[in-house]
């Protein structure tokens, strides 16, 4: 087992680490840039090296000051978190080639996976559904494109190759339109990104988001723990997450799951990891990407499988077996994760600043993993979460009710939180009955302000 | 008594009223004094000072869990003194038996490579950002540096 | 004596007022000097009302839940007003169609009952512990009480 | 189901009783002295009732105040918490007789239980094994005294039946001296109660004291939860506490277990009790009374079991039905809580007065049941403690682990605590070992004085 872990992130995921390397007995070094030094992550570690400046990219990405913070300090092994350089092949490679353990799996198979090209096609190979599409650019002939699309299948979606934030996408749902959308998605594509390449894939209006948790050792042993379902989502960013999920049964938790083992070996998956699909409303089922490193959510599986996660990352990246097989992970009960954000729960805007009185929820069932404490200073360089708060209850409708009283429990003044928006979600129906979709907050608001208006006009009379 | 059980001493001494002490012990002798600001006798008490100085500080529960590395010193003084713009390994010369870039006393210009902080095998020269002569050599060869740290004092 | 004994010496001698102490042991011999402040006589008390005042709030997230019965009025009044000595429902008159003991503006003496708080069945009598007129009857007939809850305002 | 509950008490305790209720879409009605307006089961609560000044005497143990704070609030039961007037048989009668349910056992029930004497002699009937002694006070004629005792067996303890606080209390190792400690026994009890009633039963030099948790509904079904170890205790007063125990294996918790609910069945039992037994290093177990109320430790219970007790014992005095069966209740890891209080980790002195932070620990299988927060004001008139703080692990081993973590991030500034001295009891090997009795914490103390002598020795050659 390792002597020393430095930990290559900071926050919550920070802590959450360093917790683990204290129940077991590991030493931890902190890293920090220079606004940081005050942050619960430095001051719960053993030992903190300062990286650099406030500038992530100076600091919490400065992969040669953190390679040498891990040496002048004598660790052994470095985590990397989430975030940051957690997905970054070219950092696991150096941490290695330093003899240093990566608590993460192998370079290559990081590197193949952040390829969403090459991710898609390995899936594939390994007979893991993924989302119906062109394989490749479309071609310049008309023809090829209207054969590609009738065997993908209408609603489809236009990207673009180099594409993101929405530019050069188009959505079609009529089949005589689809030559239009191409050309005009290729001229905006060309714009914003000096490429005019697209591709085509099914696009699922109302499709959930669910994952599963795999986690494998280096002796061949590959588990998943279960999925979590993670569509409560705003512009991509997961608000709430849960498990099980709503819309996941038995049948389709065992093939889901079997989809995700499938998938690990594919790429010879090893240490923790998470599998995406998209679910549609059929309960199909397509791999979306996966995430080779530890989720901010992973709470939620820990507290229905009672399984310590980073530990078990530890131990497999220390070579350990894994501690449990398949049939050993049994899942009880319910868990639901609400992502407390430094943010106006209106308009999204960050709100950083001084918390001026913390005091996080208590009592059975209730966990809080987060690097806030009353006078702390959120700074605004960083991640604008505070706190995730964890629950878990022998079904789905106690631990909603029990994550509103501990939401109505939880303090954080002085800056704006999104908690009034979680107390107002956790309160709606149709968040309650588990019909949810990715598109769901969006909805929401929609009906708020409809709610709103009507309220509005009957006060009005 | 070692290094580090002394410095803990002074630290701890530092916030006390004391302003002499005196240890002999096993051929060791230590002596501290400090000259206190003189009580002002007629002023009344800091009307709360010390819980708006306390509210920005940690509990001191954490407070004790103090970072190894914690050397910094007051950002009035930054400007004259060389800091590692990178974390790594100090040494006051470029090898084993060569002689240190610079010694206390010495005059150094702007530019002047004054120590070395070798991180992952490279060995990186650090000039000075400032003309004058060094006054202090902060780190101890072969010690470990992090970002920012205070590596050499220059008089102007 | 070890770091942690003398540490010990030291912040115990610190709050007392000796400004010398030399200890000699077996090898070990500490000596401790401080130049300690004349005493201030005249020195005005610590003005502690600040931080009390704000000892005493809660978060805004839980002020919000404000208890149901906070009626409270500020204690300076607290001599002028008749409170509840127990807890339960308020009635002005002894019975539903029985004039109600007093009326704002009726003068009463010490000791005359001006209200009844009914309790497990038990009516109650209240007595007023002053005498004058009744400025205020702060509770409407048939309302919970709590103990301590201010029920009429009396007047001198 | 309840619609309002009035909870008679103050502290943690209360507030684990509001969060249940909130979670069970119960409202909720606080009392409080004039002190404790601030108090946080206040402020949590939906309602409050203020039912006297600071003396407990004519606050939190006015009984028709807090009878006509239910009535006037509409509360349909009450729960009692523990100490106030838990166990006081008049009360639960009071509150019956006014059709407010009890939320405990029949008055009667805590009548018997709470008359020591009637209590051994129930559980005799009962089968159950009781601590060997003389059956009532001793008679004046020496032969009868000497013949009990060899009954008896020896060691002996001679106590004072109108006894408590040590005096008029005796251990008798010599059989020879037994009649001499009996009549100096009498005198002092004589003196101090002006009673000089005694009796004797055997004494137990290093036992354990080992509980075991119980509920029952009003419909015939009765189950135990498992045992806690309660040895760590400072003159009767807990400190930590543990389930499993680490004396108990699975022959003797089914023994022991088989007796808890033989208890139950000779007195009727219904709702949530304890039945505290010793335990002696031999593996022989007696009982010494039944606790007919919730304990403060029983969230160790509720971690290894995953069952609610605060919502089981609503429900059951509800009228429903246990939801679940002795063989559905599963033991899981191992858990022990630490009771915080506020006193001086050495003298013992308390230390009320003002929080001036406060930060309870985090992060995975660490709950914290606490009614502090910064700036609350701990009142000199109540109870020390300021929270318990409970976690879960795999194991014994990682339960400690998690545990000396978690005291290493509490804050309690302001106030002297007892984390220091928990601290130093989990870093002892024979804590560790878990071998210790009830003489534990005094033998602790002991060792620890010694060790500071031979290290001053040593630093002084």
């Amino acid at each position: 087992m390792f002597q020393k872990i430095l930990i290559a992130n900071r926050g919550e995921i920070a802590i959450r680490v360093i917790r683990a390397c204290k129940e077991l007995g590991i030493k931890t070094v902190a890293i920090c840039s220079e606004i940081d030094q005050d942050a619960l992550h430095v001051l719960f570690a053993d030992e903190r090296v300062c990286v650099g400046p406030a500038d992530n990219a100076l600091s919490y990405r400065n992969i040669p000051n953190i390679v040498s913070a891990a040496s002048v300090t004598g660790a052994d092994a470095i985590h990397p978190g989430y975030g940051f350089l957690a997905e970054n092949p070219h950092f696991a490679e150096v941490v290695e080639s330093c003899g240093i353990t990566f608590i993460g799996p192998n370079h290559h198979v990081i590197a193949q996976m952040g390829d969403k090209a090459r991710a898609k096609a390995i899936m594939k190979a390994a007979g893991v559904p993924v989302v119906p599409g062109s394989e490749g650019i479309l071609p310049d002939d008309d023809a090829t494109i209207l054969k590609l699309a009738d065997q993908v299948g209408l609603p489809i979606m236009v990207k673009a190759s180099a594409g993101g934030g929405g530019r050069g996408m188009r959505v079609v749902t009529d089949r005589a339109k689809l030559l239009d959308a191409v050309s005009s998605a290729k001229k905006e594509a060309a714009a914003a990104f000096g490429n005019d390449d697209v591709y085509i894939e099914r696009f699922f209006p109302t499709s959930r988001h669910v994952e599963f948790q795999v986690i494998a050792d280096t002796h061949g042993n590959t588990v998943h723990l279960g999925e979590r379902d993670c569509s409560v989502q705003r512009r991509n960013q997961k608000l709430i997450e849960e498990s099980p999920s709503p819309a996941v049964d038995d049948d389709l938790r065992r093939r889901m799951g079997a989809a995700a083992l499938a998938a690990c070996h594919g790429v010879g998956y090893t240490n923790a990891g998470t599998v995406e699909f998209l679910l549609d409303p059929n309960g199909d089922f397509y791999f979306i990407e996966m995430n080779t490193r530890i989720q901010v959510e992973h709470p939620v599986t820990e507290m229905v499988t009672g399984i310590d996660l980073i530990k078990e990352q530890i131990r497999v990246a220390a070579g350990e077996k894994l501690s449990f097989t398949q049939e050993q992970v049994k899942h009880k009960g319910h868990a639901i994760e609400c992502r407390i954000n430094a943010e106006d729960p209106r308009s999204f805007l960050p709100s950083p600043g001084i918390i001026s009185w913390y005091h996080p929820p208590g009592g059975p069932g209730v966990r809080v993993d987060s690097a806030a404490y009353t006078n702390y200073a959120v700074p605004p360089q960083y991640d604008s979460m505070v706190a995730k708060v964890i629950v878990h209850g022998d079904n789905r409708a106690e631990a909603i009710a029990k994550m509103r009283r501990a939401l109505e429990e939880i303090v954080v003044d002085g800056i704006k939180t999104t908690v009034p928006l979680h107390l107002e979600v956790l309160a709606d129906e149709v968040f309650q009955k588990g019909h949810y979709s990715t598109r769901y907050l969006e909805e929401f608001f929609k009906r708020q302000a409809e709610k709103r208006m009507v309220d509005a006009a009957v006060s009005g009379q | 008594m070692n290094l580090k059980e002394l410095k803990d001493l002074v630290k701890f001494l530092d916030d006390t009223r004391f302003t002499e002490v005196e240890i002999e012990q096993e051929g060791i002798r230590v002596r501290l004094a400090q000259d206190l600001p003189p009580t002002v006798v007629a002023a009344p008490p800091a009307p709360m000072a010390a819980p708006a100085a306390q509210a920005a500080s940690v509990p001191t529960a954490w407070a004790v869990a103090a970072p190894a590395y914690d050397v910094r010193i007051p950002a009035e003084n930054n400007g004259r003194v060389v800091t590692s713009p990178i974390v790594g390994t100090f040494y006051r010369s470029p090898g084993p038996d060569k002689p240190a870039y610079v010694q206390v006393g010495d005059t150094v210009s702007k530019g002047q490579v004054v120590c070395i902080v070798e991180a992952m095998k490279l060995m990186n020269e650090i000039e000075s950002d400032f003309s004058g002569k060094v006054a202090a050599v902060l780190v101890e060869d072969g010690q470990p540096v992090e970002f920012g740290q205070p590596l050499i004092r220059i008089e102007p």
